[in-house]
């Protein structure tokens, strides 16, 4: 069952086209990388399916719902999640807080006014075990502004996860978390339903293959390729734009 | 045993300059008065209200009343200011001497309420008058658009109108205008024969008198009928800018009589640069009026008695005789017609003409 | 041989926050060192350090053999230690051109030239603003404008990151030039140990804001328990 | 048509007045993002000067405008230097705080060695007079304005835009550790631009004084004027706060020939407006 | 300054001695009111002043939105407690509900443009929105009396039994127990995961844009709040003086307010009472010792505060937060 597909998608700031006609259709549990040179615009795809960038033309479909001209809150609310290259996270608010505030998102008590927020043990205890899987319970308490970044990478995943997503937009959700902590991001994202859909954008080509199944290659905002990993690994104009010599790993 | 008086004024902020004129004007009279009257020592309790801030100058007063147990109050620049403590001094039957606050409507809101001031009315009427005697049929009137502004408009056009004169246009200044310019282009367009204005001190008034000579009304004969634009406090500034220029007013510095005279020689010994003005004549003669109540109440408390005493009182002031209305309780006094001439390296406001005594015909309707 | 750079003994840390307990090392002119450890411990902080961008607790920093613990930022740049942070730090209301002028100090701007010549992507985005550069971007900018102050001592903190790996091939390439030709000292931080440990010819590496090994990098690469306990190469 | 072209001149003579005063602010606060509230203070102290070289000390009018924005420069130098630069890593509102706080002392000391009195500048006798427009006149001194107002814009574009201080400059506020690193003396650059932020103030100061006379109030009388100038011109976007200037000054004008009784409605509203319509300033699209 | 500290599970303990604060509250009321019986009606200003920065918290503090046009809101709601009384009823707790209203009122109609702006561009939009009531306040002189100020209204006795006295007995009990009330369910409200998602969107507003939160609808809502609570500000005031003028909807007011929220620290309601607290005293007592040069003192304090070690004024407010007020609830 597909639920996102990109239809003729758009984008051009001033004269430089940015996204161009990229079409792709995504079906429910199925994990694909986007990977592609620096600038290629997969960020820019992913603004544009998040809702944060308006498209100049293309449609956008979520579970068959034509969400186009949708605001991005409201994609949200139909369960697709995105991530932000550079993290984008309340330096002052604790790990604990701000996750909790994505669950009351979720469940609709955010706008409680009467209730103590600690009154909500449910709220509490789903989000110290979000944390928890992360291993990031000795820094639940703390701000971001006072943790390594490798640790604001994963409040960010656990934000995230904590919207209980239907289609997850992960952009460069490893980049300054360590090898060994990339693992846990991998563990996390394998427990997950497996009817959820995953997007990675990644360039550490090891995590690359080794998570996805599908892999769509970008460059200069056109769609240069889309296949499984092998497909991939073995296509010449890949290799030569994008991967290098790395394509022997 | 002695008998405190709190006198409440903007010791700060944008007005701080009536807090200095109170203060010279009151602790001059004081000290003339050798610091006794009728032989009681006499505390000055100083309070600072900043602008008009009725809040805030109630509960000034309230203090001064409660815990600092004056007998008297003073002071008071603005009208909401007055209009506040109003209701405390009717209850605690303080005798209280405004200073200056200039609405006709205060008075009356209380039994111990004495104004030493005047009004826009009691001023505004006999230049009214004036104009239409030298034949002026056409006047525009320009106000700052405030309570005291709307006052004089008000009364301008009431009595001008009623003798049969025109008023071709009512011009409202915001408070906060910097550039007059406009407005004296309106007032040159309107095709009047003079300008009825009325402006607070400081910068509107040195602004609007620069706009009206710089864009030629001054040349082309549009007489200039103001209150207190005059005043001694910015009159140097304006320098030539301002010869010739009439107002009508119940006080000049220049005014020639003994009682001024000792007034002068009392602010000198006050302050080098104390200054005799409106809002300092005001203070002078307050503190004369709260003299005759300590005098008549022999230094006790009794408000009913003080506020007696002085209903109807006649003494001569710095500004010519004065009299306390014995119903309004509001100073009655001689309004005169005054225009700037140079007297050496100084200005000075010259009484031409002298209009008699006036009530405050805004009361008096 | 006399070093370049020699740290000795700093506490350093944030606030209240003490990160780094006594940490010693020095590198020697045109030498390649690369600083490992998992997350956390301490490897930015050490950078930040060297550049005076935390509070000293204790200890010292040598430059060239003098004393230069209480000189600001400005002066160890101006001496010649060059730093690419993690955050890559692109100035965003200053287009790419004049981050890249920015970097240059005082010398005539036609040498902002070498920074295209190293990343020619820079060049086709010269006038757009900081802000709006991709991520791979951004830290291209970030490197080309450091080295154009020409340091004789280069402090990299994960520059691979978010870069295609043609690009990393490519950056890794330069680095490797720099230092041989112009004899620059280069400090690597890199999550990607193998390219780090290929690169450089000593590794520290960093556990609780300390050094806990310190070796040739052919030497740790022979040593699982190292880079099992201390950097938990996956592979 | 009279007085259209009155509403005209009479708009743009008095933005102009409005830009001289404000543009420094939009400096500090734009390109330092420091929010300097104590900017009329330095304006009070250039003005305070000018005028009391001219009218004491009896210097010509030129010398002591010049003398006076050096004395602003200078004072605001040291206060920088020991003083304000330890503010600019605090909040917005700590810096509120602080700068509020400094122009009450200013205000009392003003109070204190001059008096509540306004201070006037004497005018020399070539600015004194008035220049004949047609059938309206338009007095020498807001000619001057005028010029002086031309002059400041494009020195501060040739600055800002064009030189190396410039991009220095906006470095330092992006990022000022990341600009340290690259050998950026961003005190020194911080200083110069505090310093001549307020030397800019100071000239307002002096030159405004014919419409914004000075006084010891005159740091927070003029302050939500200069606020609005600089923040419909957009922060720190020197010609941004020429046009807002002279946007406003027309409109307030206008305001003041038809409409006088609605007060400062109009003006208002049409801040109002502006800043719905471009919340970054007048020539930033969003 | 360190903000709202949201540590989790710590409150469950304190909110069961809750009630302990409020009752040492009390006490400390009915000491001010034995050994100060001259200063009641500061003490009452004081009260509305706390009621209205906590007001202003809300807006600037918690949510991040510096405003110069608070007295909007304040000035509605003292305005319509004033017409209220003076043409319907004398009752001041209708009117107190009224003035309220009125408040919320416009801070809803105003809200609903202003919170789609941020930093300068709304602080000076709110600055234009009390800046035009006022003037029209100023216009409409028949029905507000313009600068002279709207009087000539009684207020009957609270509770039908208390009458408003010249020495200001009714009046500051009548305005401590209402500050007591407003700080009560300002801090539950602030407490709530609606107050987090204020505090969120302070913070940063892309974040919680990308948790699918709508900002704007929360920001009104919270704007209405505050507006509800500066209109009962306003019509205590109205009330208690029995005098409104044109200043309760101007600059200087919502500038005061401004000045003492930062001095007591944004974002904790203890902080919004303490910093009132401190300006209302300093300033009256340096008013009061020297009316002509006070404002050095004032001027001084602000530019002390700011450069006093950060921890010495924590310590010395958390001292004063845990001791007096701190038994009700941490700072919220
Ligand atoms: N707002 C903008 N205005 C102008 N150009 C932009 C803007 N945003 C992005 N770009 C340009 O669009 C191109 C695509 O950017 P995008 O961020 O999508 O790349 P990317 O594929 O995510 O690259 P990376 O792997 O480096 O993160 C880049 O060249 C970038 O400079
Ligand atoms: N600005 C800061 N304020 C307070 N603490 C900080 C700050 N920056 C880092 N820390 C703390 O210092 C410690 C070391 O951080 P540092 O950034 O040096 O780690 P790192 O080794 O570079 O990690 P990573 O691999 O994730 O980049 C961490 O525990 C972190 O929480
Ligand atoms: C003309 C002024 C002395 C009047 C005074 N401001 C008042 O409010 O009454
Ligand atoms: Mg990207
Ligand atoms: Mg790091």
């Amino acid at each position: 069952m597909t639920v996102l597909q990109v239809e003729h998608l758009n984008k051009a700031f001033g004269g430089l086209t940015v996204t161009d006609d990229v079409t792709f259709a995504l079906s429910a549990g199925e994990r694909m990388a986007i990977i592609g040179p620096n600038g290629a615009g997969k960020t820019t795809l992913v603004n544009q399916i998040g809702g944060v960038l308006r498209s100049d033309s293309g449609r956008i479909h979520l579970n068959g719902v034509n969400v186009t001209e949708w605001p991005s809150h409201r994609r949200v609310g139909h369960g697709l999640i995105r991530t932000f290259q550079i993290s984008r996270l309340a330096p002052d608010i604790p790990a604990l807080d701000q996750v909790a505030l994505a669950i009351h998102q979720r469940d609709g008590s955010i706008g409680h006014m009467w209730r103590n927020k600690n009154a909500y043990t449910a709220v509490i205890e789903e989000a110290e075990h979000i944390l928890a899987d992360l291993q990031l319970s000795r820094v639940a308490r703390h701000s971001p502004a006072e943790m390594a970044y490798g640790d604001q990478r994963l409040v960010e995943i656990a934000l995230a996860l904590a919207l209980k997503p239907k289609v997850l937009l992960l952009d460069e959700p490893m980049a300054g978390v360590p090898r060994s902590e990339a693992q846990l991001v991998l563990d996390a994202l394998d427990k997950l339903p497996a009817d959820l859909a995953v997007v990675i954008i990644e360039h550490d080509m090891d995590l690359v293959f080794r998570f996805a199944q599908r892999i769509l290659v970008l460059a200069n905002g056109a769609v240069l390729a889309d296949g499984t990993p092998d497909e991939i690994r073995r296509n010449e104009v890949v290799r030569q734009v994008y991967l290098g010599s790395e394509a022997q790993v | 045993d002695t008998v405190k008086v709190g006198i409440i004024g903007p010791f700060s902020g944008p007005f701080a300059h009536y807090g200095k004129l109170f203060k010279d004007g009151a602790e001059s009279y004081l000290k003339q008065q050798g610091g006794k009257f009728a032989g009681h020592d006499i505390e000055i309790i100083y309070r600072d209200s900043g602008g008009p801030n009725p809040s805030g100058v109630k509960t000034a007063a309230q203090e001064l009343i409660v815990s600092d147990r004056v007998d008297y109050l003073g002071g008071i620049v603005f009208t909401p200011n007055a209009m506040a403590v109003a209701p405390l001094v009717q209850e605690s039957k303080t005798p209280t001497v405004i200073f200056n606050a200039a609405t006709s409507s205060i008075t009356p809101k209380s039994d111990y309420l004495v104004r030493t001031s005047y009004t826009l009315w009691q001023v505004t009427v006999p230049i009214a008058r004036w104009a239409h005697e030298q034949g002026i049929k056409k006047v525009v009137t320009a106000v700052s658009d405030y309570a005291p502004g709307v006052d004089g408009e008000t009364a301008f056009k009431e009595e001008f109108t009623r003798l049969g004169g025109e008023v071709v246009e009512s011009i409202r200044m915001p408070l906060n205008t910097n550039d007059f310019s406009p407005f004296a282009q309106r007032i040159k367009a309107s095709g009047a024969e003079a300008v009825y204005v009325f402006l607070p001190g400081g910068p509107p008034s040195l602004g609007f008198v620069n706009a009206y000579n710089e864009n030629g009304l001054r040349e082309a004969g549009i007489e200039f009928l103001g209150t207190a634009e005059m005043d001694e406090f910015d009159l140097q500034k304006f320098g030539d800018a301002a010869l010739g220029l009439k107002t009508a007013f119940h006080y000049s510095a220049a005014h020639d009589s003994d009682a001024n005279r000792e007034f002068k020689k009392a602010m000198k010994a006050q302050a080098a640069d104390a200054l005799e003005n409106y809002a300092s004549v005001g203070a002078y003669d307050g503190m004369h009026i709260i003299h005759k109540m300590v005098e008549a109440t022999d230094g006790k408390k009794d408000g009913d008695k003080a506020i007696e005493a002085i209903k109807g009182y006649e003494w001569e002031s710095p500004r010519g005789p004065a009299k306390i209305d014995p119903e309004t309780r509001h100073i009655t006094q001689n309004v005169y017609l005054r225009e700037v001439e140079r007297d050496g390296d100084i200005l000075v406001n010259t009484e031409i003409e002298n209009f008699g005594m006036q009530p405050d015909h805004g009361l008096k309707k | 041989m006399s070093m370049l750079l020699e740290v000795k003994a700093l506490e350093a840390g944030y606030g209240p926050l003490t990160v780094l307990h006594e940490v010693s090392f020095s590198v020697a002119p045109g030498e390649r060192v690369c600083l490992l450890g998992r997350n956390g411990v301490g490897k930015s902080t050490t950078l930040k350090s060297v550049m005076n961008l935390t509070q000293y607790r204790a200890g010292s920093v040598y430059w060239q053999g003098h004393d230069i613990t209480r000189l600001s930022t400005v002066e160890r740049a101006r001496r010649g230690i060059g730093y690419v942070p993690q955050t890559r730090d692109v100035f965003p209301s200053l287009t790419v051109e004049e981050n890249l002028i920015a970097g240059l100090r005082n010398r005539p701007r036609s040498e902002v030239q070498k920074a295209y010549e190293l990343f020619p992507r820079l060049y086709e985005r010269r006038n757009n603003g900081g802000q709006a550069l991709s991520g791979g971007e951004q830290q291209m900018l970030s490197v080309a404008r450091t080295l154009l102050g020409e340091p004789q001592l280069l402090l990299l903190d994960e520059p691979l990151e978010g870069l295609a790996p043609i690009i990393c091939e490519e950056l890794m390439h330069a680095f490797d030039k720099l230092s041989r030709e112009q004899h620059v000292a280069i400090v690597l931080v890199e999550q990607k140990v193998q390219e780090a440990l290929k690169f450089a010819q000593r590794a520290l590496v960093l556990d609780h804001g300390a050094v806990v090994h310190e070796s040739g990098t052919a030497e740790l690469i022979n040593n699982p328990t190292i880079l099992d306990r201390y950097i938990a190469v996956a592979e | 048509m009279q007085l259209f072209s009155n509403i005209l001149i009479d708009g743009i003579v008095y933005g102009m007045v409005l830009f001289i005063i404000s543009v420094g602010l939009s400096v500090t606060m734009g390109l330092m993002r420091f929010i300097n509230l104590a900017h009329g203070a330095f304006a009070m102290a250039g003005g305070y000067v000018a005028a009391w070289l001219v009218r004491e000390e009896g210097y010509p009018f030129l010398a002591a405008l010049v003398l006076a924005v050096l004395a602003a420069v200078v004072l605001a130098a040291l206060l920088e230097t020991f003083v304000f630069r330890f503010l600019y890593k605090r909040t917005e509102l700590e810096q509120v705080l602080f700068t509020i706080g400094f122009t009450f002392a200013a205000i009392a000391l003003a109070n204190l060695l001059a008096g509540p009195y306004i201070q006037l500048i004497p005018l020399p006798e070539w600015l004194d007079g008035s220049m004949s427009l047609g059938d309206r006149t338009l007095p020498t001194q807001r000619v001057f304005v005028i010029l002086m107002g031309l002059v400041v814009v494009l020195l501060l574009w040739l600055i800002i835009a064009k030189t190396r201080f410039g991009i220095w400059l906006r470095a330092s506020v992006d990022n000022a550790p990341m600009s340290s690193s690259l050998g950026i003396n961003i005190r020194l650059v911080q200083c110069a631009t505090f310093a001549f932020g307020a030397g800019l103030a100071a000239l307002g100061g002096a030159l405004g004084a014919e419409l914004m006379p000075l006084e010891p109030y005159y740091p927070l009388k003029y302050l939500v004027l200069m606020l609005v100038v600089v923040s419909v011109g957009g922060l720190g976007s020197v010609s941004g706060t020429l046009i807002a200037a002279l946007v406003l000054g027309v409109i307030d004008t206008a305001g003041r020939y038809l409409a006088s009784d609605f007060g400062t409605f109009f003006f208002y509203v049409a801040m109002i407006l502006l800043l719905a319509w471009r919340p970054e300033g007048i020539l930033r699209r969003h | 300054m360190p903000i709202a500290s949201y540590s989790l599970g710590a409150g469950a303990n304190r909110a069961r001695f809750a009630w302990l604060g409020y009752v040492l509250a009390l006490v400390v009321m009915f000491a001010l009111y034995w050994f100060l019986p001259g200063s009641l009606l500061m003490l009452t200003h004081i009260a509305i002043m706390a009621i209205l920065v906590m007001s202003l918290d809300l807006v600037t503090g918690y949510a991040g939105l510096p405003t110069l046009g608070h007295a909007a809101m304040f000035g509605m709601g003292a305005y319509s407690a004033g017409l209220f009384a003076k043409h319907f009823s004398p009752d001041p707790l209708l009117g107190l509900l009224v003035g309220a209203g009125s408040g919320a009122l416009i801070a809803f109609i105003s809200g609903l443009f202003l919170v789609r702006y941020q930093g300068l561009a709304f602080l000076m939009l709110t600055i234009a929105v009390t800046l035009i009531l006022q003037s029209l306040a100023n216009s409409f002189q028949g029905i507000t009396g313009g600068d002279n100020g709207l009087t000539g209204y009684d207020i009957s006795p609270l509770l039908g039994q208390f009458n408003f006295d010249m020495f200001g007995v009714t009046g500051y009990w009548y305005s401590m127990i209402a500050m007591l009330v407003c700080y009560a369910v300002l801090r539950r409200i602030m407490r709530s995961p609606f107050g987090l998602c204020c505090v969120g969107i302070r913070e940063n507003r892309e974040r919680m844009a990308a948790n699918g939160t709508r900002i704007y609808p929360h920001l009104v809502r919270l704007y209405v709040i505050a507006g509800f609570f500066a209109g009962v500000a306003g019509a205590l005031s109205a009330q208690v003086t029995q005098v409104v003028s044109l200043d309760s909807l101007g600059f200087e007011l919502s500038a005061e307010a401004l000045v003492m929220l930062v001095l007591g620290g944004l974002g904790t309601l203890n902080g919004a009472i303490i910093g009132t607290t401190l300006y209302s005293v300093i300033h009256h007592y340096a008013a009061t010792a020297n009316p002509f040069h006070w404002l050095f003192v004032i001027g001084g304090l602000l530019m002390l505060v700011v450069f006093l070690p950060k921890g010495i004024l924590n310590r010395f407010m958390n001292r004063i937060g845990r001791n007096v007020l701190s038994l009700i609830g941490r700072g919220t």
